[in-house]
């Protein structure tokens, strides 16, 4: 198996996705000339030329508009929208006509988008453009969301995203990209909506995904090196959840963290917990904790904004307080 | 208010006279149905809201009159004509108002969300302006896949004030889509008058702002209504985007229960002696010879089709409790 | 004191804010000469005139962004949302600007702003004009969200977020403006984010708010009548959220039921349920149930959409499930 | 790649020489300080994006010369030297970049959200285009109570192929408010040229959507920026919506980073050759007599402002772990 980064594993998703099949294309600001904000799409407009690569303006609400329409007609649109926080400029598009067009036509035709979007903080980028609202998107039924923490999920599962018929947003992690993993050199699919145990352990469990699995693994070893191991399990998909893993996890530990990057309230960690205590109430050993953002808008200031965003060490404190 | 432009052009050159027979009965079907759908509406046969066509017949059937099978067609939420000149059966339609299985959208879509895919139409859509990026989407799709198919799409006044709106016909002349961009001027977005939403009242005048070629046409007369998209349809086809402005007027309120604090009777009596098929009719009795009887035939036949459609409709099942999870999901 | 419709209380609350303080003023599609799409601001117009009760193009991002440099430049408007589920149209405002526009710059100057929205589902408009997303709102710091279930409620809370300096997301239920109570003749404000129980009782806890609070209330009164007692905690304020009272009946009746409108996964039910077992854990002598919309679009069909709506007897039976 | 418009019009016969000078010294603080922002970056003193300003001196420091007092400025991200131009201390700018307390945003904002509000600076925006609704906003507040101010929006040719463009020029005629929309077409949005993401390239054309008075004027010039800036402020403040385009260009990447793929070294260098600091310098020397000594002076100066400014930005301290929680809410 090669070791590549995250980059380069969703790179080479929508690469082989547009080689296998030509309703396949993708749009978006910056994604041709430019080669993608984040260098996802270096390469593609030489390739696949501006047909098939096509720089958009600025222009949210018609990117993801455009690409409904192209869906309905049968296309299979890959959709970036550079940062998710700009979706919210989009988002009548994503949550009333993604999610519903299917459903409001009994099903005559069906979106096959998926939405790419790059989220997360720490990048002292401002109260606009640091955001991780996933769990706001998970809301809606007839959405897909799926964010991947390591390079062989994110190539399996955009690969899948691109192949299903429903619409997706497909979150990345702008700090992501270079962390390196190894991917299948093989047809590589993951399916959506399937939890997985990242590391196994029986101390507690540690419920989380995205950035936030990655900042877990380094918890885990320093807590290894303490003499405590963590489970981890990774949610992978936010909507279709499944809990399944989770709750197994929580039933040999009887302890779990929920840990995500977004803001506390009304977030994901809400979700889980809550579906943990009716799913596995009488294993609960200790109350389940959750670990978040601070309930501000990002700041600038390089300390202040690592202040609001969990950390390795409020991990490490968080396993330890369930323990 | 604005007065509705004259065009010069000698009106009707271009139909022949089974179309105008197809065309007339369907404004009558159109008419018939909506007036059903308001009695129905106030027995409380249909839900939600209630958005007539009425007086503004000649723009649909003129429209879509002149389309070729393979073009696309997509329109906001008064969307009753519409459907019925893309050919949908009154049956599916009264039963989509119903919320039955056997509607357009089996129920799920109602008044706002007639469709059907076969016929190319692609919907009736409740959020104003958003189905605009939607039609740039599915011209994009032709294009990209060598077909010489064009997407009409319709909307009305107050959508031309909207963010959608401007980005959807901006990137329509970037890409050079075959975009049929039709605006219903019916001079009022619910109760506020275009001049107070809108910087220009001539909205073609927006065109200008994205160089693209434009036209203002009566929306009233169907002959000149059928001529101008006939003619622009060629040209979209060959040369991208054009933008068509149609001057007509809602005979009823924007929705059933609207208070009509925002117009005069005067107003919506001077724009009703317009009648559009009075106006077609008037037109058919002159220059093509043809007689009351034929007409009153034609109308007698519309009724009867709506009363049947009404009957099938009550006669047809809900959707099962059991399928409300249908079409959430393909996979 | 009189007793009056939640809709004359909400237009009450408008117009005494209007006459008291010059700089309050309200504009919307179709607030002025139609005078409201729900009657609202029925004789606004010709009262207040054309520049204190502005009608607006169909364009809910310059109405909310407006609005936003209106507030910032000193002003107190009330922007409309015809309905919330427009508020996608212009939720770039609403998260990205109304929510962090003061903290981004320092705190140099506020955001008074008081964003209605007509909410909730029921009446057959479709999965795009039926929707209670209420949660994610609620999931932005520097936003307030306000729900009220009552008359007074809907008063005492509209004039109190009028006169406070932080944006306000103000969501009215459409099927609850004929619903009549009482509320005080003179002066009348409610604190925003203060909890409230509405019916005591000590066998079960529901919480709940806005229209299931009224749902809530006749389901009550069905169990009362089978001998069942149930206290109902009514939210009120979705943020910031008051759990005191929630907790304070919930360690009293030991069981709880959270009954909102819209969907159950991401949503309000979630944060109450763990906060519940964050803050009272042990008191716990059921699993804690939540009641919720099913995860689908809307659809318009009257029997499949109040199938997917809580019923008041689904409230009696999840009442009975945890006791 | 559009031609800048040259402009017939004898320049500078509005400006006294001491305004000259001022500007002349502003449009070097400018430089310097972009230049010194360019290092500290890659000397990771600066978080976040940086989006420089050099190239398009004689835009902010022309428009924002020719304002009067009342009169609100607000821009995009792209926004350091706007904020020198309304007359904000490069200490508070250095120190807001390095996420300082003494921070024109007491550090929460960044390079992108500089302000000031008792300059009547509103910011710096990071979302393209959210900021015209906004200025609408603030527009509609002055004339609400009776001032005479006028808001001016300045923003990138990028920004005009998004919905809130068209909502808020739209708006600003329906409601006839004091807003001169100031369009800073420097060519490129990111790295999309303008005939590559907009219907026209001539941008003042969107304008004539919406039937608003407008200009495209060289913004290579000060002198011609602040002719036409004045002489359409006075209009504004008589009869509502203007809409000036300035051509410029921006000398460095869209942001430091930027691969730069979607342009000629060659075009650069054009562009480069008409410095507006330049063209300025030469007309001083030129047409008003003065020496070179009295501008390097000023050059001086200005070099030590910013070393001094960054000096304060250093010593200066940054906000407290627990004033994380300031500014969300006032109540
Ligand atoms: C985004 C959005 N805002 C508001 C509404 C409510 N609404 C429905 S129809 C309508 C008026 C639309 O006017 P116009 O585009 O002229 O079409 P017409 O009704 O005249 O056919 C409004 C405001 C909506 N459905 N969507
Ligand atoms: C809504 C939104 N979409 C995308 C971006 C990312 N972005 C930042 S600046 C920019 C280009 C803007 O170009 P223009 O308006 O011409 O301004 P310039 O950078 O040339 O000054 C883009 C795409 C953003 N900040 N906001
Ligand atoms: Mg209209
Ligand atoms: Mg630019």
């Amino acid at each position: 198996m090669a070791v590549i980064t995250m980059r380069e594993a969703i790179s080479q998703a929508i690469w082989e996705e547009m080689e296998r099949d030509e309703d396949v294309f993708i749009m978006g600001e910056e994604v041709g000339i430019w080669g993608g904000t984040y260098a996802v799409t270096r390469g593609f407009y030489d390739h696949f030329g501006g047909e098939r690569v096509r720089d958009t303006p600025i222009a949210e609400g018609v990117i993801i508009g455009a690409a409904n329409g192209a869906a309905m007609a049968g296309l299979r649109p890959i959709a970036e929208l550079m940062t998710i926080n700009f979706a919210f400029l989009a988002m009548d598009q994503i949550v009333n006509h993604s999610a519903k067009l299917r459903l409001m036509f009994g099903g005559q035709f069906k979106i096959p988008i998926v939405i790419r979007a790059v989220g997360g903080g720490g990048r002292q980028l401002g109260a606009t453009h640091s955001q991780t609202p996933d769990a706001v998107f998970a809301h809606f039924p007839g959405l897909k969301v799926v964010s991947p923490g390591t390079p062989s999920d994110a190539k399996g599962l955009l690969k899948t995203a691109i192949r299903q018929d429903d619409p997706v947003m497909f979150i990345e992690n702008a700090t992501l990209y270079q962390v390196r993993g190894e991917v299948p050199d093989e047809e590589h699919l993951v399916p959506i909506g399937v939890s997985k145990v990242q590391r196994e352990g029986h101390d507690a469990t540690i419920v989380t995904y995205s950035k936030m699995l990655q900042k877990s693994f380094v918890a885990a070893e320093r807590l290894s090196s303490e003499g405590i191991e963590v489970e981890i399990v990774d949610l992978r998909t936010l909507r279709p959840l499944d809990m399944g893993p989770v709750v197994q996890s929580f039933k040999k530990t009887n302890r779990a963290v929920i840990v995500e990057e977004g803001w506390k309230s009304y977030g994901v960690g809400a979700e889980i917990a809550a579906r943990l205590y009716e799913e596995a109430f009488d294993y609960a050993d200790a109350p389940i904790k959750r670990l978040a953002q601070k309930e501000v808008p990002l700041p600038y200031n390089h300390d202040l904004e690592q202040h609001a965003i969990p950390q390795v060490e409020d991990i490490i404190m968080a396993v330890k307080e369930v323990l | 208010m604005v007065n509705r432009t004259k065009s010069k052009r000698v009106a009707g050159e271009l139909m022949d006279k089974d179309t105008m027979l197809d065309l007339y009965h369907e404004m009558v079907l159109v008419r018939r149905l909506e007036e059903a759908f308001e009695t129905l509406y106030q027995e409380g046969k249909i839900g939600g809201f209630l958005h007539l066509y009425i007086g503004q017949e000649a723009v649909g059937s003129g429209v879509i009159g002149a389309r070729q099978p393979q073009d696309r067609v997509i329109t906001a939420y008064r969307d009753h004509g519409i459907a019925i000149s893309c050919g949908i059966d009154p049956k599916s339609i009264v039963a989509e108002l119903f919320g039955k299985e056997a509607g357009t959208s089996k129920g799920r879509g109602g008044s706002m969300h007639l469709g059907n895919t076969d016929l190319n139409f692609w919907g009736g859509h409740a959020i104003v302006g958003a189905h605009m990026p939607l039609a740039t989407g599915m011209a994009m799709a032709d294009k990209y896949r060598g077909s010489d198919a064009v997407t009409i799409c319709l909307f009305g006044d107050g959508a031309t004030n909207g963010g959608y709106f401007h980005e959807a016909l901006n990137l329509s002349m970037v890409w050079d889509l075959p975009i049929l961009w039709v605006c219903e001027n019916n001079q009022y977005g619910m109760g506020t008058a275009v001049e107070r939403a809108s910087a220009v009242t001539e909205i073609r005048q927006k065109a200008e702002g994205y160089g693209m070629p434009n036209e203002r046409v009566d929306g009233m007369d169907i002959l000149k209504v059928y001529e101008a998209t006939s003619k622009n349809l060629d040209l979209v086809r060959k040369n991208g985007p054009f933008f068509l402005e149609l001057m007509t007027y809602r005979f009823r309120g924007h929705s059933i229960g609207d208070p009509e604090r925002y117009r005069e009777k005067e107003e919506i009596d001077m724009w009703r002696k317009d009648d559009p098929i009075g106006i077609f009719r008037k037109h058919l009795l002159s220059t093509n010879g043809l007689t009351d009887a034929v007409l009153d035939n034609i109308e007698a036949k519309a009724q009867s089709e709506i009363e049947e459609a009404i009957k099938f409709a009550e006669a047809s099942a809900d959707p099962s409790l059991d399928s409300l999870f249908d079409y959430v999901y393909v996979d």
